[in-house]
């Protein structure tokens, strides 16, 4: 297959798809999909390891290797394969409730030690496929079949407490903007190590609109903002809004009102102190006054991945010792004798 | 002055002190030397629960069970010939295990006032008469290493270090043995410190020469060669065992390992073992839990490689959801358990057979597995080897169970060489589909086996995962019929490794007749010595032991048929009895010991007795 | 036009549509006039795997299968009599489920070029005579729900959405029903919405008056009331029964209840049916997982409330370890698992009982618990209670089965009265103990029961854990001799339960003869449908139903041979069989069917035509 | 017992203690016991919970009521245990890899919530119990039972993860400080919420000295930083160095020389970035040029905590609903009558 390069359409498998209509993981997947085929993607070396939830069928969609397998084991699973196959491209594909809740463990310790994998985690702030319950991203006061009297649990922040597990790539994008999307999943890839897309997701049947101060046109210009790197942050119809730091505290100034651009926060990915305060940009963006939420590579940092590691520990044991020597090894160091 | 020598055909030995006086090593260089000799020997340390206990107490003592013999001897012993207690809690703690008019040698500085309160001794036990069963040895081991070393220059800690060697020393003396190799492994241990192998070396000949000079000891005793197999040997413990085995049959099967597992006791030194030998092609993966070990383990053998994990019967019930995956991936995996005492935390430094179950239903859903035990430390290399075979040839997870006795226990090993051990064929796919045709992951052959299609591998991209497959196709089936065929052929699969596995076999006695001792895993040492010793008796009794746990040998129930009683010993609450009850729907006499202990013969005689009436 | 009435003792009817088509609601209600009416009524409502399959496609129908009769009904019938599909997919999922000869009634427009293209059907076989075994009685009911809603001013949409009502009021016509608590129902369900009662009272009544002056059909029937025991009645779901059960329990023992829980298809609806009862004392917690789930139920019930937890087949595996915990705490907890197809994630919306051997043996080490299952959805009430009962009595964890055609069937249930629901005694600690003396967390009374003494309670400070502890004391202890005792004394402290629960007793058919019919679980109802025709057709054929799995009634062994066969038959692969020949040493037939689907009737007479030949 | 004031002595069990000698887990068992008795704390109201580890067997040192639990779960039984129990004092104790590797989710689970307990988290950088191998926070390199060529996992920060975690109370503490040990038991004991309290102890016989340059003589002052809220960070022999921020980066200065007080950070307790900023001091201390360890409360904030937001609930259907009427419950609302 290498050589011939692929289309979107090829990575499609002959499986009907079977998320419900309207559903964003449709579009996450036609995203994905693209970026392969710019990728210029080997099917026969890619896989895709998801865990239990309406995201986690992903890979049946896609036409490499994949494997669909228990609730919250995703990463675990993927490190192993990893581990022992350096040369795979893998992707883990996740929702919300797989990765932070069941799965939680393993997603902390998959970022602190960096195996070089891909996480698409799904955030559609809901259990879709158990039909419903609020999930560790599910707003509190939330009323869903689990909590009636709406939600007690103070939610995650999956990106701090990504960056708290020591993260190397962590980014933010959304279902409904395809281009941007598809840009992170390129980004992502390219990254050496373990990366983080958190990719907010409408979930039409049981948590429509989670995302629509996002997504709508009348909203989304004052309640996102884009990243990019070496750039101001900048928002708001034209972006005529720009966020500055007053000491400590990002404020929001207009530039038609006496700022101008060089007054204004740059991002910059490499910086983690930055990186933390973007994902703490969490106010309601539907009040005035807050901070849009942030979208994009909120931070990345080259640190050797594991299975580099590994290898060169074993390599290493290989030059100093040559092959394993199987008879030296059972016979040990002492022997003796019986005739 | 010429002492008698008496001859004795086995010897048990229990060096018992204070988890700083050196009992193991002492312990293990006297079975070197009398493996070297030419004794069959069998080994059992016995470690505190606690990490390091305060100095002098009972919960710190440290002890290390020692059987030679010149005949062929399968355990370390039931209660002790002799006994080395260092101070007044090793002596404490073990007093029980020696047999009545057995020798004490006590280390009577052990004995001073601070010891005896700290063991809770009210008076001395030297001297109060208590022991007047037994034939109690005081020697002054702490002065006498001291006087010896009185102008070495070292310090008194490192001098006090080496009283070992002065029991060591004395003991060989006892046993008529040599002491070139322990000379040999003291020159090799201090080889940077050579003021450490002169000292040693003294204190040892002083130990030694004590014995020829002292009034007290009357008698020597000597343990002629065993009539063993030819071969080459060494010792191996149990664990070790299993860490060259898995290695070994990678090896065989021309694939790389990967070894997830999460620490707990008595597993772990399989990961320390393995995680020495990453030249074998062999990764170590410290995961975060159990489950994440398994999980890693089944994408490494979605990868291509031999998944591996290990741990104890809490890890082991923490493992079972992503064990049932693997059933329905129909990957090769090996889970290894080595078996403590339970339920929960329980007992976890000692011994038991209790997992049985567990690994034969642990699980939700229809999910069999093959079971595999291995019966004594050496057992552990080729079972394991065995349970890999399984595993890769018939493409399904397999549960390797040991336990603490075997882990830790040690043994003699006619070693086999790397070129006569069993090969192992790995059903990869060989060719892609025709063009045009799609792969079908679940396609059998007569085995009912599939083919392993690994990523990397052009045009056979496919989907692995929990739910419910279509037949030959792979694909996602809500399908009713379809579903009860994929649980009887998931079944069947697992039924037809009994045509693939030796039949069950009579060890000692004939192939029919009165009693019948069938047992499996760590208790065939015991079974073997007690039945052994029933038939020189006279007693129509044989002995049958279980590697195969399921599927079971073919043959099992016409063996059982064969004898009027069956006897089955089990270090739990009659596992094997209940599933032997309803695969055969044959009665068997259960015989349980729940102490976190193994059997003694002397108990397994008795009841093979009792039966036998 | 007066049509015929035809009486039937009685009938099946299957509702199939597309997920929004409103297939449940439609047969909700059916079933509540006929229950009303006073038909025995039994209901299992079958949901697309998928959330929302796409509109039109075979994955995304939804049906609901109800039976009613003049006589007791026990299961929603095994083939229909009555099939009614709202478009082609709905046809093609359910064909196979009418008897041959019954009646389609189909929704024309449901057939068009796209449904029979959605639906993959080449031909519409409306019209290409594949249905030619079978009354087919075409109705383009969208066309005249539209047709009677033109005036109405609604939507389209809305207009469309009101379909079933045309459904509902036909099938009321056809079977000769009462429309006055369906109106009542919209009258109040449209509260708010006054445009919406008229809209489908309206289509209501176009669909019964269409049967009346419609062609086609010449036949009407009835069903007459069935004799029922008198009392008060409401239709009851079994996840629903179990959540009641639980607060009634409670209620009873006088705890506060704590749910820990992880949302699991098919146990979430328990969650979620207490989440709404929080002034019960209720308290539910959705974990993290389900290892926090049920080490969150164990917190709570150590600090002296009624812990619970739920989850099916792959969550139960996750709770093995914490279950072995509960064991050796001796603290009272339930464990719910709501059964479903396995292995692994296997088929999650499917009905299975293949997790007896998890429920009994899924743990580490000797770990009994009892074991009790519930056999119809009301049951589910009655037999939680009890599980509630012995788990507080008799201090223990205990599991209870239950599944995924239990917690979504629903029966007619003449519900007890708060006042007449048992009692439960809490044993908890009474006094403290005497001043100097310590306290013994670990003593027993004659049922080996220890107290619970919880902490706020003075002067009995103790620790618990997972160690095996001491006889009495509860303090940690590495005796062999004590913890073959513990092992021992947890074991019969369960085996004890036996004398405080009921014996087995036969349902039906004679107390000894030729067949026994014995179940577990679920499958109650098919058998006593099955064994109740054999009986009538004049077969010795009697019928047996455990609740208690663990420990087995006393009786068990009595009643099983005074049959000369007992037939088992399971939604598994004969795991009670299994246990039954370890247990008592006898033999039984098993007979298993594994398709995540109950036994029909008529499989279960055949077999038992079989067995009594 | 309440009224009759305890002593340390009487939080005492009759059972003998069983580490090592020279473990530091002593220190800190009798610190938590002359903290209870300065806190006048109540036997019978007291619970200790513990996982799994050497530091896990603290519960049998205390004479409360306990539990001795499974690894890594004690947070999971905790917090089952406050939820019907907010009256009762809920500790628990874990170790390393307790709660960091087994037990991850279950801790930052706990802390999201926010239960009114206080976790100990004996922190040896090392898994003792089972003699020796590495845990989520060895550092990367170091030789142990599982690692004999060195660990490859880049190891958890435990404070910044438990603040990605929205911990509301964070500090740190030392076996070798006692005062201060016993000074932050009691404002964990105060803090309304989960109190993450990171205690530094050395395991003589497995990991010795793994903070030795944090306690030697020689070299605690300067790698050392004793947080104190309200005052300047300042380090060194006689308090002579300082902190300050240069921008966003933390710079050592010294006060000898041009720099006075007045320049220096002022520690917040309950500034959330700047406690982020102060879990990143994490630099070998013993290499020049690095900055100290911090040490003291790093970081505090009252938010409601969950059991308090449960019995609220509850209250509130009680409240609206009174008592539940067991009959009514079990009738529904349709029901039918045969006769
Ligand atoms: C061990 C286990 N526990 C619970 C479940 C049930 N379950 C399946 S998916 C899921 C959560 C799905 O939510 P999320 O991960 O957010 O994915 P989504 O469906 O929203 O894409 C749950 C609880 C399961 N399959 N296995
Ligand atoms: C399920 C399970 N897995 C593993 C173990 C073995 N185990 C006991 S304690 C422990 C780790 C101890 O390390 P830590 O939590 O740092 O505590 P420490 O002993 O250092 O105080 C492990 C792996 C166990 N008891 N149970
Ligand atoms: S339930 Fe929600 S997340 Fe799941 S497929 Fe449907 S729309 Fe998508
Ligand atoms: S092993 Fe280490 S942590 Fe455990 S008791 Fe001993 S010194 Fe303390
Ligand atoms: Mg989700
Ligand atoms: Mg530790």
């Amino acid at each position: 297959m290498t050589g011939s390069k692929l289309r979107a359409k090829d990575f499609e498998t002959d499986q009907d798809v079977r998320w419900c209509p309207g559903c964003g993981d449709y579009a996450i997947l036609k995203q994905v999909q693209t970026a392969f085929a710019e990728l210029g993607m080997e099917k026969e070396n890619t896989v895709f390891i998801s865990g239990i939830g309406c995201s986690s069928r992903f890979p049946y969609y896609m036409d490499t290797y994949g494997m669909h397998s228990i609730h919250g084991r995703a990463a675990a699973i993927a490190s192993g394969l990893k581990a022992v196959r350096k040369d795979l491209n893998v992707w883990i594909v996740t929702g919300d409730g797989d990765s932070l809740s069941i799965g939680g463990n393993h997603l902390i310790h998959l970022l602190r030690r960096n195996f070089d994998v891909n996480v698409l985690l799904f955030n559609n702030e809901i259990y879709g496929l158990t039909k419903g319950q609020y999930s560790p991203t599910t707003p509190e006061g939330t009323v869903t079949k689990s909590s009636p009297y709406g939600v007690l649990d103070h939610p995650f922040n999956p990106l701090a407490l990504a960056l708290g597990a020591e993260a190397t790539f962590v980014a933010r994008a959304l279902d409904r903007d395809p281009r941007h999307l598809k840009d992170l999943i390129i980004r992502a890839n390219e990254h050496k190590g373990t990366s983080l897309l958190e990719i907010y997701q409408n979930c039409p049947v049981f948590n429509d609109g989670a995302f629509t101060v996002l997504t709508d046109k009348d909203s989304k210009q004052d309640s996102t903002l884009w990243l990019k790197n070496g750039e101001p942050l900048v928002f708001g119809e034209n972006n005529t809004k720009g966020i500055l730091l007053d000491g400590f505290k990002p404020k929001i100034v207009s530039l038609e009102d006496g700022y101008s651009m060089d007054d204004l926060w740059v991002h910059d990915e490499s910086d983690p102190l930055k990186a933390h305060m973007l994902t703490r940009f969490f106010g309601d963006p539907s009040l005035e006054g807050n901070l849009p939420r942030p979208f994009g590579l909120f931070y990345v940092n080259e640190r050797e991945s594991y299975e580099t590691a590994m290898d060169n520990q074993v390599q290493e044991a290989y030059n100093q010792r040559g092959e394993g020597d199987l008879d030296a090894l059972i016979q040990g160091k002492s022997t003796w004798e019986i005739n | 002055m010429e002492k008698e020598i008496l001859e004795k055909k086995d010897v048990t030995i229990l060096f018992a002190g204070d988890s700083g006086d050196g009992m193991q090593l002492t312990g293990n260089q006297f079975t070197f030397t009398s493996a070297l000799f030419g004794n069959d020997v069998s080994t059992f340390p016995n470690f505190p629960a606690e990490i390091r206990a305060p100095q002098g107490t009972v919960a710190g003592v440290s002890g290390f069970q020692l059987r030679f013999g010149s005949v062929e001897v399968f355990t370390p012993g039931d209660d002790s010939d002799v006994l080395v207690v260092m101070n007044a809690a090793a002596l404490k703690a073990n007093i029980s295990k020696l047999k009545r008019g057995g020798v004490v040698i006590a280390n009577t500085s052990g004995f001073d006032n601070k010891n005896l309160k700290l063991s809770h001794y009210e008076v001395n036990p030297l001297e109060d008469g208590s022991l007047d069963d037994y034939e109690l040895h005081e020697v002054d081991i702490t002065s006498l290493t001291r006087e010896a070393l009185v102008d070495s220059g070292l310090a008194r800690k490192d001098v006090d270090r080496s009283k070992n060697m002065f029991v060591l020393g004395f003991l060989y003396w006892m046993y008529s043995r040599d002491l070139a190799s322990t000379i040999q492994f003291i020159e090799e241990k201090f080889a940077k410190k050579p003021e450490l192998i002169e000292s040693n070396l003294k204190v040892l000949k002083t130990g030694y020469h004590y014995g020829d000079t002292s009034e007290t000891f009357g008698t020597r005793y000597q343990v002629k060669k065993a009539k063993l197999p030819k071969g080459k040997y060494r010792s191996i413990m149990g664990n070790q065992a299993a860490a060259y085995g898995i290695i070994a049959a990678a090896k065989q099967a021309g694939l790389k390992t990967f070894y997830g597992s999460y620490p707990i006791t008595p597993a772990s030194d399989i990961l320390h073992e393995l995680s020495k030998h990453k030249n074998f092609g062999v990764k170590t993966y410290q995961a975060e839990d159990e489950i994440a070990a398994i999980c890693a383990a089944i994408g490494a053998s979605f990868g291509g490689a031999l998944g591996v994990t290990a741990s104890s019967g809490p890890g082991i019930a923490l493992k079972g959801e992503a064990l049932g995956l693997a059933v329905m991936l129909e990957l090769p995996l090996l889970v290894i358990n080595v078996q403590r005492g339970g339920p929960s935390t329980g007992l976890p430094t000692k011994t038991e057979q209790s997992d049985l179950m567990q690994a034969l239903y642990g699980r939700n859903g229809e999910a069999p597995i093959p079971v595999i035990a291995a019966r004594t430390p050496s057992d552990c290399f080729s079972s394991i080897m065995e349970a890999i075979r399984i595993s890769v040839e018939h493409m399904t997870p397999v549960m390797f169970l040991s336990d603490g006795y075997l882990a830790n226990g040690a043994e003699p090993w006619a070693y086999p060489e790397a070129k006569d051990l069993p090969k192992i064929t790995v059903p990869k796919v060989t060719q892609k589909p025709a063009e045009g045709e799609a792969y079908l992951p679940y396609l059998r052959d007569e085995k009912l086996v599939r083919e392993w299609a690994i990523p990397g591998m052009e045009g056979l991209m496919h989907r692995l995962g929990g739910l419910e497959k279509e037949d030959r196709t792979g694909n996602i089936s809500y399908d009713p019929e379809n579903h009860e065929k994929m649980v009887r052929l998931r079944a069947e699969k697992v039924e037809r490794i009994a045509d693939f596995i030796p039949d069950l076999k009579i060890e000692q006695g004939p192939e029919k007749g009165k009693v019948l001792v069938l047992g499996w895993g760590s208790t065939y040492g015991s079974i073997r010595m007690a039945v052994d010793q029933c038939i020189k008796e006279g007693l129509e009794v044989s002995q049958a032991h279980f590697r195969y746990l399921n599927p079971f040998p073919k043959n099992t129930a016409e063996i059982m048929a064969s004898f009027d009683h069956v006897i089955i010993p089990e270090i739990n609450d009659k596992q094997l009895v209940h599933v032997i009850r309803s695969k055969f729907l044959m009665d068997a006499i259960p015989f349980s010991k729940i102490q976190g202990l193994p059997f003694t013969s002397s108990e397994l005689v008795a009841k093979i007795k009792e039966i036998y009436a």
